[in-house]
C-alpha cells in the first residue's frame, strides 16, 4: 500500500521533472542584454561598457546534446546532487535551503488560515442559505478572485505599512538581530511574516468557502442532518459535528494542489515585500536562464506538492473512516 | 398514427420541461444576476464597440477625469475615455476566457473520461501525468511560456491558457466517471458490450452535463484572471483596450493607484472584472442547483 | 379515556409551495395517539404520513410549512413552544425512528460519540459512567452487544443492526412518545418480523407510546392497538384493528386490506385497488376516493365527506355511503 | 472571526483617508536603495556574480568623480592629478585603508587596471586603454599613466572615473593571466590572426570561470563605509575608523534597503523611509508623493540618455530614407515625451547629440527640426512611391497596406507608452502601426537579429563626451549600428561619400576641440539627415532626496544638480565626508 503510493509518487516527480527541464530548455532569449541593462541603470554607467561587464560576469556554458544533458541531469538528481548554479556559481541546493523555508513558513501558515476560516464561513452560509452572508461570500470571492494577489499585496502594503505603519514594509526579518532561536528573532519574523500571509489568505479565503459551501450543501440534503435536528442537537453542534465533519472531506483533498500552487506562485507576493523566499531566485533563474537553479526550485515544489499530497491522503484516512473499511 | 401520438406526447413532456426549467431560472435571485451580467457582458463585447467609439487619441490636460456624462467611468492617464476602451476590450478578453475554458474543458474531458472509463494502467499513467502537471507551479511556467511562445490571436492564447488548467478538471471529470460507472444503466450498457466510446459518449457525458456546464463557466472565471496575468508578463500583443493591460498600467506603470484623481481608471477594470466574477458565480451555482434538486430541496 | 401522556394531533393542515403551486399534503387531520398504546398510521406512499411526523416535530423541508392546526402534548400545543423549547422536547419527550434510518447516522461519527451527543445537548445531570451505563442498557434492549457496537462507525454495521441502533438511540432518553416511520422498510423480511417483534416488547417493557408510520398494514397489524388509515392527504378512517380489519366500512381499506398480501392464505383472492392515488395539487373535488371507488355514486363526486365517528370505541370514517355498503363489503 | 478581519480591512480602509504619515525617525541613519542578489548568491568578489551589487560606491573609490554639465573633474580618491605630455601623473590621499587594514597604495591602482582589463578581452572601452603604455608606480602615492600616440580623447576620463575594486594583496593569484591576456590582446590589435583569438578565448574562459569562482562573503572596500550585514531586503554598512576626513563624516550608517519596483519605492518614498533614489515617476505620482511626504524633494537632473526608436533598416520601408524622414515628420515628440515621461527633455534637433550638451557642441542651423508637418510628410511618401488608399491607409506600389509592428520591452513602462502613442499617431496618420511588447529577455535577440520593424531603444549613452553617444550610432558592433543596420557610407553636404564610422574614430583621436566641432557637425548633420534613429526625448533622473527626516544639508542648487548628474552616490558619499550632508540635529 504505502509502498505502491511511494512508487507512484516517485514516477509523478519523474514525469513533472522531464515536463519542466523540457520547457525550460526551450526558453529563448540574450540574458546578457538584459541583464545589461539592469547593470548600466545599477552603476550608471554606459550600455557597451556595462554589456560587456554583464558578458564578463555572466556568459554562460552547456556541454553536450539536450539529450546527454536530461540524462546526466536524472543521474545527478538521483545521486543527490542538484548541480552547481550556471549563473551563482554556487551548488543549487545551497540556494533552496536557504530560501525555501521562508516561502514554506508563509505559505503553510496561509494555506493553513484560509482553510481554517474559509470551510468555516462555507459551513456558515450553507447553514444559511438565505441570509446576507450567502451574497456577502460570494461578493468577496469574486472580488478577491478577480484582483491579482500582487494587488492586494500592494494594496496592504500601502494601507499598513505606509499609512498606518503597523507592520514593517518587507523583509522577513529585521536586518539588526542575529538569526536564530531567541525570542526577539523569532517575533521580529513573525511580525514580519503577518502582511505577507495576510495577503495569501485573503486572497484564498473565498475559494475555499464557495468550495466548503458547495460541498456542506450536498450534506445538507442526508437523512443524518434530519435525524440530528429531530434529535435536538444543539444548532451548533449540528453545523461542526454533522454537516461540518462530512462536508470538509472534498475540499480537503484539494488542500495539497493549493499549497503546491502557492508555493509557486508566490514570486510575485514575495517581491511585493522583498520576502527573500524562492519567489526572488525563481524570478533571477528565469531571467538569467540559470537551467540548473529553475530545475532545483522547481523539482523542490514538486517534491513539496507530492509531500502535501501524501499527509493529506493520510489525514484524510484519519478524517473518514469509511476510507478505512 | 400510434407512433405520431407519442412523438406529440413526448414533444409536450419537453415543453413542459422547458417550462419548469424557466420557471425555475426566474426563481433563483443569484441565477437572475447571473444571466443579466452575462448577456450585459454579450453585448458589450458584441453592440458594444458599435455604439461607443473608441478615441485613442490621448488629452493630457484632460487625463485622470472622474466619471461624468462625457466619461462614463472617467479618463486614464492619457485622457482617453476610460469606458470606450473597456468597451473595446470587452471582446477580446471574452473570446480569450471562452477559448481557453473551451480548450481545457476538452482536454480534461478527453483525459478524464479515458482514464476514468479504461482504468488499469492507462488510469494509472494518465494520472500520473495529471498529478505532474499539477505539481508544476503554473505561474513560473507561464513566465516560461511568456518568453518561449508568441501567441496573438485569442484562440492561441486561449491554448496557451488551458495548458495549465485542463489538469485539474481532468481529475474531477474522472473521478464522476467513476462514480457514476457504478451506476444501473451503465452496468447495464457495458453487459450489452456497446463500444466504450458510445457509452462515453452516449451514456456519461450527458449525464455530466451539468457538471461540464457548470465547470465550464467556473473555468471561464479562471481564465479571465490569468489571461490579465498574460497580459502583465507580455506574452500577449500589446492593445491598449486590454482588461489586463489597463490594470497594469494603471497600478505598476502610471502608479495610479497613489493618484487619489487616478483611482477610478483603476477601478475600472477591476469593477469590469469583479463584476464578470460575480456573474457567472452565480450563474454557475445557480444552474447547479437547477441540475441537482437535491441541493434545490434544502433551500 | 384518559389520554394525559398521549399526543393529540387537531386539524392539521400541512401545505408545501412547489413551482406548480400550493401542494396540500395534510388536510384537517385529527386523531388521539394514545398513552402506552401503538398507534399506526397507514397509506400509500405520497400520502402525507411522513409529512405528518415531521409536522409534528416540527422538522419540515423550508418548503412546507403548517397551514393550521394543534399538536397537543401534556396539555400544551407543541407547535407554539419557542425553537429551543422544541429542541429541549425533542428525543426527551418525543424520540422518532426515521425512514431509512441505515442513513440516520453520520458515517464519520461512531455510534458512541452519536449517542453521547444526544446526553449532552439534553441537559441531563448525568455523570460519563452514568451515561455509559444507559448506552449500553439500550443496546442490549435491542439485542445488540453493546462492547461492540458502541465503539464502531455506521459502515462496518449490517442494515439491521443499524436499524436497531437507531431504535436503541431513540430510547436513550426514555421518551414518552416514539415517532416509528416506516421502521422496517428496506429490510428483508426476517429481521422485518425480528425488529416488530423487539418493538412489541420494548412497548411492552417501558410501556411507552408509539405512533408507528407504514404503508405495510399487516406489519402495523401485528403490534398496533388502534389504526388511522390516511388516504390522499386526509384521513379517511379510524378504528381498532378489530375494527379495521373486520369491519371496515370504507371502500379504501377494504381494498387496502384485500390487496395486502399475507404470508398465510392464499395468494389468489388479491384484488389491488384499481387507478392511482390522485394528484394533490388538483384533488378530486368530492369525495378523494370518488375516482377509484366502485361504488361511488353521484354525491360522492360532489360532495366533501367528513370524518364522523360511527358506533362505538371511537370507531370513525369519512364516506357518504357507509352505513349502505357494511353489508355486502364485509 | 472571518468577519472580523473583513471590518478591520474596511475600517482601516477609512482611516487611510484620514489618517497622515508615521515616520520612525532613526538615529544618524543614511537610507537608500539598491540592487543586489540575495544571500547565499551574494558575494564580496566584484567579479563574480553576485558581487558586490549597489554596496559599491560607499566601499569603492574613484580617482576622480567627473561632472558632465561642468565638463571638470572633483578629485576623490586622488589628491591631484595631472596630464602632460603623454602622461597622466595621479598623486594619492595618504590614509587610505582596505577593510582588512592593508594601506591602499599605487599598487592597488596597477593591479585594478591590469584585473580590469583582463575581464574585458573584449570590451571595447579598452580600445581607449590600449592607448595606454605603462603604469609606473614611483611611490606608493603617485602612479604615473603612459600614453601612446594615438591615444583615445577619453582615455583620462576612463582612467581617472573608474571604480577601485582591486586590493593587489586579494587579487595577486590573477594578476598573471590577466597581463598575459591584455599583452595578447595588443598582439591581436596588430597582426588579427583566427588563431590568436581561439588561444585568448581560451585563456579568458579559463581566467573567467577562475575568477568568478572566488566568492569571499564580504566585500574588502576602501571607502567611509564598510559592509556589515546583507540580507535579502537589506544591507547595512558602517563608517570605517580610518579614512581621510573620516572626522567630519556625522553619519554613523548607511541603510541600503531592496529596489525592487517603482510602485514600491514611492510607497517608501511616501513614508518618509528612503534618503534618495531616482525612480521614473509620473507627473501626478510626484504631485501625490510630495503632497503625502513634505519632506520630500523632487530634482530633475539630465541622464545623459535619450530614447529613440530605432528602425531596421534591412526592411522596406524603412530602407527608405524618405519614409525615415516622413516617420519623423509625424511624431509629435513633445507630446509622446509628456504622456512616457513628463519630467524628460524633448528633443529639439534629431542628431545624437543629447540636448543638454547640445549648444556646447553643434552648430543647430545646419539641422532640420522635423517639427510636426503631415503636408511634407505626405509629399515624402509620395516621393517614396507610397499611395494613399480609398479608406487613406498608405499602400506601396504594389498597393499592398503598410503594415508596421512597434516592439516594447516587457516591463519598460515608459518604452510602452511610447510605443504606444508613436503607433498610435502613425495609424492615424495612415500607417498602420501594431504595438508589441517583448520579454526583457528576448528583446535585445530579436533587435540584433534584425527580426523586428521599429522599436523604442535607448538610443545614446553620452556622460562624458559626444563621442560615446556617435560610437553607439556608428561604430561597428555598438548596439544601434546593430539593430539600425544601416549604410555608414553616406553622401555629405558636399554631394562627396563620407564614411560615418571612419569619422567617429577620427573624432575618438582628435584633441583639438575646434577639429572635434568639426567632426561632430558633419556626424550630427550625417544623424540630422539619414535618420539612423529618430530620438525622442532626453531622460532625466528624477531624484527624490528627504530633507529632514534623517539627514539633511543638501547642497541645493547647481552643486546638488551638478554632483547628482556626475556620479549620484559618489558624491552624496562626498556631501557626507565633506560634512555638508549630516544628521539632523535631535
Amino acid at each position: 500500500m504505502l509502498q505502491k503510493k511511494l512508487f507512484l509518487a516517485l514516477i509523478t516527480v519523474l514525469i513533472a521533472l522531464s515536463i519542466t527541464f523540457a520547457l525550460i530548455r526551450n526558453i529563448p532569449g540574450d540574458v546578457i542584454y538584459s541583464r545589461a541593462l539592469t547593470i548600466a541603470s545599477e552603476e550608471g554607467i554606459p550600455f557597451d561598457i556595462a554589456y560587456e561587464r554583464a558578458l564578463g560576469l555572466y556568459g554562460q556554458t552547456l556541454e553536450g546534446s539536450i539529450f546527454s544533458q536530461y540524462f546526466r541531469y536524472i543521474k545527478n538528481i538521483a545521486s543527490g546532487s542538484l548541480g552547481e548554479s550556471i549563473f551563482y556559481k554556487i551548488p543549487v541546493i545551497q540556494i533552496v535551503l536557504k530560501a525555501l523555508p521562508w516561502t514554506a513558513f508563509v505559505v503553510s501558515i496561509s494555506v493553513m488560515l484560509s482553510f481554517f476560516i474559509g470551510t468555516r464561513l462555507g459551513m456558515l452560509v450553507a447553514w444559511k442559505r438565505k441570509s446576507f452572508s450567502n451574497t456577502f461570500v460570494t461578493g468577496y470571492a469574486s472580488i478577491t478572485d478577480a484582483t491579482p494577489d500582487f494587488i492586494t499585496a500592494l494594496i496592504l502594503l500601502i494601507i499598513f505599512a505606509i499609512n498606518l505603519g503597523w507592520f514593517p514594509l518587507k523583509g522577513a526579518y529585521d536586518i539588526s538581530l542575529t538569526p536564530g532561536f531567541n525570542g526577539p528573532f523569532v517575533i521580529s519574523v513573525l511580525y514580519h511574516a503577518v502582511l505577507p500571509v495576510s495577503a495569501y489568505t485573503i486572497e484564498s479565503i473565498g475559494g475555499w468557502a464557495l468550495m466548503m459551501k458547495g460541498s456542506a450543501v450536498d450534506v445538507l440534503g442526508e437523512d443524518y442532518i434530519t435525524a440530528a435536528r429531530a434529535k435536538g442537537l444543539k444548532e451548533r453542534r449540528i453545523i461542526r459535528k454533522y454537516m461540518g465533519a462530512n462536508a470538509i472531506l472534498p475540499p480537503f483533498t484539494s488542500l495539497a494542489i493549493v499549497f503546491a500552487g502557492m508555493l509557486g506562485g508566490a514570486a510575485l507576493i514575495e517581491g511585493t515585500f522583498a520576502y527573500p523566499g524562492m519567489g526572488f531566485f525563481l524570478g533571477a533563474a528565469i531571467g538569467m536562464r540559470d537551467y540548473t537553479l529553475i530545475q532545483g526550485l522547481f523539482l523542490f515544489t514538486t517534491l513539496g506538492m507530492v509531500m502535501a499530497n501524501m499527509v493529506t491522503d493520510l489525514m484524510y484516512y484519519i478524517l473518514d473512516p469509511r476510507v478505512r473499511g | 398514427m400510434k407512433k405520431n401520438s407519442l412523438k406529440i406526447k413526448d414533444k409536450i413532456i419537453k415543453l413542459k420541461r422547458k417550462s419548469i426549467f424557466i420557471s425555475l431560472v426566474l426563481e433563483d435571485k443569484r441565477m437572475q444576476i447571473g444571466i443579466i451580467v452575462v448577456v450585459f457582458f454579450i453585448l458589450m463585447a458584441t453592440i458594444g464597440p458599435a455604439i461607443f467609439p473608441l478615441d485613442l487619441r490621448s488629452d493630457y490636460a484632460n487625463r485622470y477625469q472622474t466619471p461624468s456624462f462625457k466619461h462614463l467611468l472617467g479618463t486614464d492617464f492619457a485622457g482617453r475615455d476610460t469606458w470606450s476602451m473597456l468597451v473595446h476590450g470587452s471582446r477580446d478578453v471574452m473570446l480569450t476566457a471562452a477559448f481557453a475554458a473551451m480548450f481545457s474543458m476538452l482536454f480534461g474531458i478527453l483525459v478524464g473520461s479515458i482514464a476514468g472509463f479504461s482504468g488499469g494502467w492507462t488510469d494509472i499513467i494518465l494520472m500520473r501525468i495529471v498529478d505532474a502537471m499539477l505539481t508544476i507551479p503554473s505561474f513560473p511556467v507561464m513566465m516560461i511560456m511568456a518568453a518561449t511562445f508568441k501567441v496573438s490571436n485569442p484562440v492561441g492564447i486561449g491554448l496557451v491558457l488551458s495548458l495549465w488548467t485542463w489538469a485539474g478538471l481532468a481529475r474531477a471529470i474522472r473521478a464522476q466517471i467513476l462514480s457514476l460507472k457504478t451506476r444501473e444503466f451503465i452496468q447495464v450498457a457495458r453487459m450489452l458490450n456497446f463500444s466504450k466510446f458510445y457509452i462515453i459518449t452516449h451514456e456519461l457525458l450527458p449525464n455530466m452535463m451539468s457538471y461540464i456546464i457548470v465547470n465550464f463557466i467556473r473555468s471561464m472565471r479562471g481564465a479571465l484572471t490569468a489571461s490579465i496575468g498574460l497580459m502583465y508578463l507580455g506574452i500577449i500583443p500589446y492593445t491598449a483596450t486590454n482588461w489586463g493591460m489597463m490594470l497594469n498600467l494603471a497600478v505598476f506603470q502610471t502608479g495610479t493607484i497613489y493618484v487619489p484623481r487616478g483611482i477610478w481608471y483603476m477601478l475600472a477594470p477591476m469593477g469590469a472584472i469583479i463584476l464578470f466574477q460575480y456573474g457567472t458565480l452565480g450563474l454557475a451555482s445557480g444552474l447547479e442547483e437547477l441540475f441537482n434538486p437535491r441541493l434545490r430541496e434544502n433551500e | 379515556m384518559e389520554n394525559k401522556k398521549g399526543l393529540k394531533i387537531k386539524e392539521l393542515t400541512v401545505d408545501y409551495k412547489v413551482k406548480e403551486g400550493n401542494l396540500r399534503s395534510v388536510c384537517d387531520a385529527s386523531f388521539d395517539v394514545e398513552e402506552a398504546k401503538v398507534t399506526g398510521l397507514i397509506g400509500e406512499s405520497g400520502c402525507g404520513k411522513t409529512t405528518i411526523v415531521q409536522a409534528i416535530l416540527d422538522i419540515l423541508p423550508s418548503n412546507g410549512y403548517i397551514e393550521s392546526g394543534r399538536v397537543i402534548y401534556k396539555g400544551k400545543n407543541i407547535l407554539e413552544l419557542s425553537p429551543e423549547e422544541q429542541r429541549k422536547c425533542r428525543w426527551k419527550e418525543l424520540a422518532t425512528v426515521f425512514q431509512a434510518a441505515q442513513n440516520s447516522l453520520n458515517p464519520v461519527m461512531k455510534i458512541k460519540d452519536q449517542f453521547y451527543d444526544v446526553f449532552e445537548d439534553h441537559d441531563t445531570k448525568l455523570s460519563h459512567r452514568q451515561i455509559m451505563k444507559k448506552m449500553e442498557e439500550k443496546i442490549r434492549l435491542v439485542k445488540l452487544d453493546p462492547g461492540r457496537v458502541l465503539h464502531l462507525f455506521p459502515h462496518q454495521l449490517s442494515g439491521g443492526m443499524k436499524q436497531r441502533a437507531v431504535i436503541a438511540m431513540s430510547l436513550l432518553l426514555e421518551p414518552e412518545v416514539l415517532i416509528l416511520d416506516e421502521p422496517t422498510t428496506a429490510l428483508d423480511l426476517i429481521t422485518q418480523s425480528y425488529i416488530m417483534t423487539l418493538l412489541k416488547d420494548i412497548n411492552e417493557k417501558l410501556n411507552i407510546t408509539m405512533l408507528m408510520v407504514s404503508h405495510d398494514i399487516s406489519n402495523v397489524a401485528k403490534l398496533a392497538d388502534k389504526i388511522v388509515v390516511m388516504y390522499a392527504a386526509q384521513i379517511i378512517e379510524i378504528g381498532t384493528v378489530e375494527d379495521i380489519f373486520y369491519n371496515s366500512f370504507h371502500p379504501y381499506t377494504k381494498g387496502l386490506i384485500d390487496s395486502t398480501p399475507s404470508i398465510v392464505g392464499d395468494p389468489s383472492n388479491k384484488k389491488p385497488i384499481a387507478g392511482d392515488p390522485p394528484s394533490l395539487i388538483n384533488p378530486p373535488s368530492g369525495c378523494r376516493f370518488s375516482p377509484r371507488c366502485k361504488y361511488a355514486k353521484d354525491i360522492c363526486f360532489k360532495v366533501f365527506p367528513v370524518l364522523k365517528e360511527v358506533e362505538n370505541n371511537f370507531h370513525a370514517v369519512s364516506c357518504h355511503r357507509w352505513q349502505e355498503l357494511r353489508e355486502f363489503m364485509n | 472571526m472571518k468577519k472580523y478581519i473583513i471590518s478591520l480591512l474596511i475600517v482601516s480602509f477609512l482611516i487611510v483617508s484620514c489618517v497622515g504619515v508615521s515616520i520612525a525617525s532613526e538615529e544618524k541613519v543614511f537610507r537608500t536603495l539598491g540592487g543586489w542578489d540575495m544571500p547565499p548568491a551574494y558575494n564580496g568578489n566584484p567579479f563574480a556574480p553576485g558581487g558586490v551589487g549597489a554596496a559599491n560606491d560607499y566601499i569603492y573609490g574613484k580617482l576622480a568623480m567627473y561632472r558632465p554639465l561642468t565638463a571638470d573633474f572633483v578629485p576623490y580618491i586622488a589628491e591631484s592629478f595631472e596630464e602632460k605630455n603623454n602622461t597622466l601623473v595621479v598623486k594619492l590621499k595618504e590614509g587610505l585603508y582596505w577593510d582588512d587594514g592593508v594601506p591602499f597604495t599605487s599598487k592597488d591602482i596597477k593591479a585594478n587596471y591590469i584585473i580590469n582589463g583582463g575581464i574585458s578581452t573584449w570590451s571595447h572601452i579598452w580600445d581607449s586603454l590600449d592607448s595606454i603604455d605603462s603604469i609606473e608606480t614611483p611611490d606608493d602615492h603617485t602612479v604615473v599613466f603612459k600614453y601612446n600616440e594615438n591615444r583615445s580623447i577619453l582615455v583620462t576620463n576612463y582612467i581617472l572615473t573608474e571604480w577601485q575594486k582591486v586590493a593587489e594583496h586579494i587579487f595577486a593569484k590573477w594578476m598573471g593571466p590577466a597581463e598575459e591576456l591584455i599583452t595578447l590582446r595588443k598582439q591581436y590589435k596588430e597582426q588579427k590572426s583566427e588563431e590568436l583569438k581561439k588561444v585568448i578565448d581560451e585563456k579568458y574562459t579559463e581566467f573567467r570561470e577562475d575568477i568568478r569562482s572566488f566568492r569571499p562573503e564580504k566585500p574588502i572596500g576602501v571607502g567611509p563605509f564598510r559592509l556589515t550585514r546583507v540580507v535579502g531586503d537589506e544591507m547595512l554598512l558602517e563608517k570605517v575608523e580610518k579614512y581621510p576626513g573620516i572626522e567630519n563624516l556625522e553619519v554613523d550608517r548607511v541603510g541600503m534597503g531592496k529596489y525592487t519596483t517603482n510602485e514600491l519605492a514611492w510607497a517608501q518614498f511616501i513614508a518618509g523611509k528612503v534618503d534618495i533614489e531616482k525612480p521614473a515617476t509620473p507627473r501626478d505620482v510626484v504631485d501625490a508623493i510630495l503632497k503625502a511626504q513634505p519632506k520630500m524633494k523632487h530634482i530633475p537632473v539630465p541622464d545623459f540618455a535619450s530614447f529613440c526608436v530605432v528602425m531596421n533598416q534591412e526592411r522596406y520601408p524603412f530602407s527608405d530614407v524618405k519614409f525615415r524622414q516622413a516617420l519623423a515628420y509625424i511624431i509629435d515628440r513633445d507630446k509622446v515625451r509628456e504622456l512616457a515621461l513628463y519630467y524628460a527633455t524633448t528633443t529639439e534637433y534629431i542628431c545624437g547629440v543629447l540636448p543638454s550638451v547640445i549648444d556646447k557642441w553643434v552648430n543647430t542651423e545646419i539641422l532640420n527640426p522635423y517639427n510636426l508637418d503631415y503636408d511634407k510628410a505626405n509629399l515624402l511618401l509620395e516621393a517614396a512611391g507610397l499611395k494613399k488608399d480609398t479608406r487613406g491607409f498608405w499602400c506601396n506600389d504594389k498597393g499592398e497596406k503598410i503594415v508596421l509592428e512597434m516592439s516594447a520591452r516587457a516591463g519598460y513602462s515608459d518604452w510602452i507608452i511610447a510605443a504606444e502613442e508613436i503607433a498610435r499617431e502613425l495609424t492615424d496618420f495612415g500607417i498602420i502601426s501594431n504595438v508589441r511588447i517583448v520579454q526583457g529577455e528576448i528583446f535585445g535577440e530579436t533587435l540584433a537579429a534584425g527580426e523586428y520593424d521599429m522599436s523604442i531603444e535607448f538610443s545614446v549613452f553620452a556622460k562624458r563626451h559626444p563621442l560615446e553617444g556617435l560610437k553607439r550610432l556608428y561604430s561597428p558592433g555598438e548596439w544601434i549600428e546593430k539593430c539600425s543596420r544601416l549604410d555608414k557610407v553616406v553622401k555629405g553636404p558636399n554631394g562627396k561619400d563620407m564614411n560615418l564610422t571612419d569619422l567617429v574614430t577620427e573624432l575618438s583621436k582628435t584633441f583639438d576641440i575646434e577639429k572635434q566641432k568639426a567632426i561632430i557637425e558633419k556626424l550630427t548633420w550625417a544623424t540630422n539627415k539619414y535618420l539612423p534613429v529618430i530620438e525622442f526625448l532626453e531622460k532625466n533622473s528624477q531624484f527624490f532626496i528627504c530633507d529632514g527626516v534623517r539627514v539633511t544639508g543638501w547642497p541645493y542648487g547647481d552643486e546638488l544638480i551638478g554632483g547628482l548628474a556626475a556620479d549620484w552616490r559618489l558624491y552624496t558619499v562626498k556631501w557626507m565626508l565633506d560634512g555638508i550632508l549630516k544628521p539632523v540635529a535631535k
